[in-house]
């Protein structure tokens, strides 16, 4: 069934893929302080805005393995699988602001975008709902037979969600290309984890359904790397779903507007120490796989990045508010096909790094 | 041409389906071997292979989010409900997830969940209700009711066909105690479009659904009564034929709203709030609402016979309004 | 008498009600030393305890659940959603389980379901929704949507006390922008019982939640221009006053209904349909739907704006209606 | 928390119990014949039934342990639970028979029968709904600290049902005394186990959620009776959560209109070999705790039981369509205090064998 690729199950990253990884894992932290940090702050972000600071590492060590044709459900904090699916910075930036030319024209907010062509579903609030999603994804990827996977992102609080079991069940019994990533960052908002479930870990729930549960340091892009590696392998040679417990913390409050103080102060500090992007920028240097000139070089290429979606999305327009009233359906007062993603993608320009797509 | 059930009309419809479309695919619980609580997917199994039809576990969020994810890899999922009434176990995903894609990154969501829904043959509260309202008031999705082999068949097709996730309701006291022409071959009935089941001249009847051979057997009485009665099938309720909701009611100027589900927030409302807005020079007398009361559907089958609308219910009420 | 706002208003009645009575007990998430997302049980956990105020795991359909049986075993849950746009989670338990048992075998359900709900504060899609009609149209449950600081002391205790299950919407964006004068110690609002918000001879406006301050604007400004709005507050919507809706219309013999749900199959039908039926002779002129438009709630401002019906709106209307 | 009891843990039922658990469960068979075999197909009943034959040494095994306060919520194939719970065989004809004096009064069917007085909360069609419920009851059941239990069964294939996962997770985050009871019969109407789940045994579930989870010969009514005995004990003791696996088999069609052609043949005759009754029979004999002319009484006195009830129920007035106006809330046009379930029982005999809440 699955058409027999080329694929090494490399479990460790070449040394061009760990600089993608240092420089995505520092453009998504840069990113998100300046939204949650400056523009938010300043009135120019309204709505609720949810970082992933202290786990990025999850979604980089995961998203920069997949190809063409794997389709990524990120959460709410997994800000670098947009950009590393495609996303430009400028996109992101103007839809934060609700600008027009967002990708989802102003409708909807945070990281909600979705594109298909670049093999992304986002997370839609309703917490869990984009795992049962996946698995109809992966119905259509195992019988198209080309060894392509769905990865689905989601918090340990989620996991309390029916949807979540009954999509890992369904994987399960259909034998489906899922890579279930719980990105377990201790708190579900305000909730510790001993008040959502009663085991130490997750990964449980993995040979509960049939699947392998593997726990991981999720601070560590290499160990979600190495993790990831194997369970899409596992995916794409037709041997059904894995479930990945990675292992975080949530190093801001909830949302922008929550302070925290229910978490004990103390493990700010403690994981503060396993931040995950010093981990690997010691690591290359250590490996002199990037100098130090190199590194403050990519720091200030990140920084103009961002100043510059930062800039084109509040040079961008709002909405005219009838606009509104379009594209409910498909097919009639649907204005998608006008300024369709692609044609609107042609006004950003394609600078901020490297595409998965392009490997 | 060839006379047949309601049912056979729908399984027609889907096997023709999947015969011109390969991205068409079934899913549901006991659809394969089994070919459904009710028999409609019978034979697709054998005829289209077990990646096509799909019994899955009893996971109904799961179906619909699974339809979800298949429609926006390009198929066309058709998910069956084993009845209808367990749709709300599914419901997150329907109004959250399907009805507000397209809007929100304009990404095609084309899938049929369809099953069987309303009362009649005793099934107690859990497998008799007519649950359609909840979804004709989320924006984002359509909704549609046939009364008619013939429309089952069109509409079925045209639900496969459309770009965006449509509600197809059937209605079990129909599939086997209807029967009616229907054309071999290809043809769909436009989602949106009315009918008008019988002409007449004095009293607009507007229904749906099961409710419309009750229309017609009243019609047939108060005819010899000298009172004719135009029964108008709207086939659609999400979107619905307001032109044709507006023709009959400005042709007879006296109006009938009858369904099957509960009274309070249901279709009538809709359709009154339309007529009042639009047509309100036009009405020579009250609107009349004929639904089933706001109780739970109940099972004993005295009970339900009173909880339901029937002809003699509908005819009473066209003689007053007749006299108004 | 006391000046609070909408929100402190129903904290004071969930506490009074706390005090009152130890089978009145809270669950929902992040409720506990968070004092939920708004803030609304703020303090309630170290005031009564880990066993009446319960942080559960984020499982909506189990908190609705485990209301129903708690109580079945004679306690009175309230419930909170994070959203009440998170209610289709708990949709199932909510419309199958607890609105039917009473009428299935006589037991008692007396539990509450409240939490955040409307727009105007660019939630976007997800945190932004008025989906009271889905239940409205649920037979045994009751819905309450208060608009003032005292009417929402007074149905939290009502609807606490209801030994049936109770669905409360508050406005989220009134909690912290309107005040109003709240007495202290006990009262209740009962259940089904409107008000008239502003007196008037002209036109009706019937509306409810956030929008009946939107309507006593529109007031406002049509006074001056000579034009007296009557603005009824419905305050119920399951069941409705249906006197109070007829009374009004009676006086002004005209009528705008309004709502932020959307239009199709929203509150504005079911009232039109009593009009039509009940008022028909008593209208001057067509009844006026003033909604949201049948849309998601869209994130960016000016879209929700748009979106969103308003005293300008409304003003509008209701000048042309005083000219029909 | 939990008040003291001195409740031994018995495993082991004694004489008494023995004989009133094959009284039991020749009760369920003969009765739900009756309704299947003989009613339904004579047209009395309508809508659809389902029956526990084969498997109901599940519900007798542990409803039979159950003492006032506790509450069972069975399953649609639970017979027994019901009786045993005091539902006299009178009241369930009249309800199969849609009478006004059925506890439903001819609103819902089947065995859709509850009574918070006699501890029975009963399953709706909705599967896995009552699963939540069960958390509920057991919340306040823990509060009031008299050791008292919430039973909960399901089928296998309803574990795929986000609510029983929803449920379980609740249960053993707060510690609840609720014993889960999956009814493992094989079958989900038409489903086999491995389109439902992709394990071997569902036991794999309880530590999923940090509950015990055992595996459970569901045609021993007295292995039922001890694995149910000890998940008992640890609930009243306030130690938590318990999920057992019952393994069995349904010897019927998914209702009485399904021919169970999708059922390889043999199966039914290698379960047949298994029945619960007659193992429990042959046992019973052989430890001389009943003799065969008791046994042949017993079997007499049911078949009258069913005799009277079946005549009873026949002889009893449909409702008046009116009534189902009633009821819909509690406090207006509510006839349940009018005629209550407490007064219309003094219409009936309590002739149908002992109650457990006499034990
Ligand atoms: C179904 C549902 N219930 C409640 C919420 C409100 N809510 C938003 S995020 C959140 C916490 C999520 O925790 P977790 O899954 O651990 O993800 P994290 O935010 O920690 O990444 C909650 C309760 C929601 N969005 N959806
Ligand atoms: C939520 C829901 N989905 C589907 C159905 C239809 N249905 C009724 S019984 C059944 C099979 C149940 O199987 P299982 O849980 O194993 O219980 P069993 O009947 O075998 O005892 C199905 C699919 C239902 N009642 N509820
Ligand atoms: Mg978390
Ligand atoms: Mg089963």
């Amino acid at each position: 069934m699955t058409k027999s690729r080329n694929h090494r199950i490399a479990q460790f990253p070449d040394a061009d893929t760990l600089g993608r990884m240092l420089y995505y894992l520092k453009l998504t932290r840069a990113a998100e302080e300046r939204i949650e940090r400056v523009l938010y702050r300043q009135g120019k972000i309204v709505g609720g805005v949810y970082v992933g600071r202290g786990q990025e590492a999850i979604a980089v060590g995961s998203a920069i393995q997949l190809d063409e044709g794997d389709v990524v459900l990120p959460s709410h904090r997994d800000f670098a699988a947009y950009v590393i699916r495609g996303f430009t910075l400028k996109e992101i930036f103007a839809n934060w602001m609700g600008r027009a030319n967002g990708p989802t024209r102003g409708r909807d907010n945070t990281l909600h975008l979705g594109d298909m062509a670049r093999g992304v579903i986002p997370i839609i609030s309703h917490l869990g709902d984009t795992c049962p999603v996946a698995c109809g994804v992966a119905m259509v990827l195992k019988w198209r037979g080309q060894g392509n996977v769905a990865v689905v992102h989601f918090g340990e609080g989620t996991t309390s969600r029916g949807d979540v079991h009954e999509a890992m069940n369904w994987a399960a019994v259909m034998k489906l290309p899922v890579v279930f990533i719980c990105n377990n960052n201790a708190y579900a908002y305000s909730t510790p984890v001993e008040k959502q479930y009663a085991v130490k870990d997750l990964t449980v729930r993995g040979p509960a359904y049939g699947m392998p549960g593997v726990k991981v340091d999720g601070n560590d892009v290499l160990a979600v790397y190495a993790a990831a590696a194997k369970a899409i392998a596992r995916g794409r040679a037709g041997a059904g779903p894995s479930f990945l417990e990675c292992k975080t913390f949530r190093m801001t409050g909830h949302s922008a507007h929550d302070a925290a103080e229910y978490v004990p102060h103390d493990l700010f500090k403690r994981w503060e120490e396993k931040d995950p992007i010093r981990r690997l920028e010691k690591r290359l240097r250590a490996e002199k796989i990037l100098t130090r000139g190199e590194i403050s070089e990519m720091d200030a290429k990140i920084q103009k990045e961002i100043d510059d979606a930062a800039a084109f999305a509040e040079a961008s327009p709002m909405p005219e508010g009838e606009t509104g009233l379009e594209d409910v359906y498909c097919g009639q007062n649907c204005n998608w096909g006008k300024t369709s993603v692609v044609s609107r993608l042609l006004s950003f320009a394609t600078d901020n790094g490297p595409r998965t797509t392009d490997n | 041409m060839p006379v047949m059930t309601y049912l056979d009309a729908i399984r027609q419809g889907i096997w023709e389906e999947m015969e011109r479309d390969p991205s068409v695919f079934l899913l549901g619980e006991d659809i394969g071997d089994y070919g459904g609580a009710f028999k409609v997917t019978a034979g697709m199994l054998k005829k289209f292979g077990a990646e096509r039809v799909i019994d899955t576990p009893i996971s109904e969020s799961a179906i619909v989010g699974a339809a979800v994810g298949a429609a926006l890899m390009g198929m066309r999922p058709v998910a069956e409900m084993q009845f209808m009434d367990f749709i709300s176990c599914g419901f997150d995903q329907i109004v959250n997830m399907a009805a507000k894609i397209h809007y929100r990154w304009g990404a095609k969501v084309p899938l049929v969940i369809r099953g069987p829904s309303g009362a009649g043959v005793h099934g107690g509260p859990f497998h008799s209700q007519s649950n359609e309202m909840w979804f004709v008031h989320t924006p984002g999705l359509k909704v549609v009711v046939p009364a008619t082999a013939y429309d089952a068949k069109g509409l079925i097709k045209a639900a496969i066909r459309d770009d965006n996730p449509v509600l197809y309701f059937e209605h079990k006291f129909l599939y086997r105690r209807i029967k009616d022409e229907v054309p071999e071959g290809d043809y769909t009935v436009p989602i949106g479009q009315a009918r008008v089941a019988r002409e007449g001249t004095d009293i607009a009847v507007i229904t749906y659904g099961a409710m419309v051979w009750t229309a017609l057997e009243a019609a047939e009485q108060l005819a010899k009564e000298g009172v004719s009665l135009e029964v108008v099938d709207l086939r659609s309720l999400l979107p619905y034929d307001e032109q044709a909701v507006l023709a009959t009611v400005r042709k007879c100027n006296k109006v009938i709203l009858l369904h099957e589900g509960t009274r309070t927030g249901g279709m009538a409302g809709e359709l009154a709030a339309l007529l009042a807005e639009k047509a309100f020079e036009d009405l020579d007398g009250p609107i009349v609402r004929i639904t089933a009361p706001d109780t739970p559907v109940p099972f004993s089958p005295p009970l339900e016979e009173f909880f339901l609308p029937n002809a003699k219910k509908v005819a009473e009420a066209a003689r007053k309004l007749a006299a108004y």
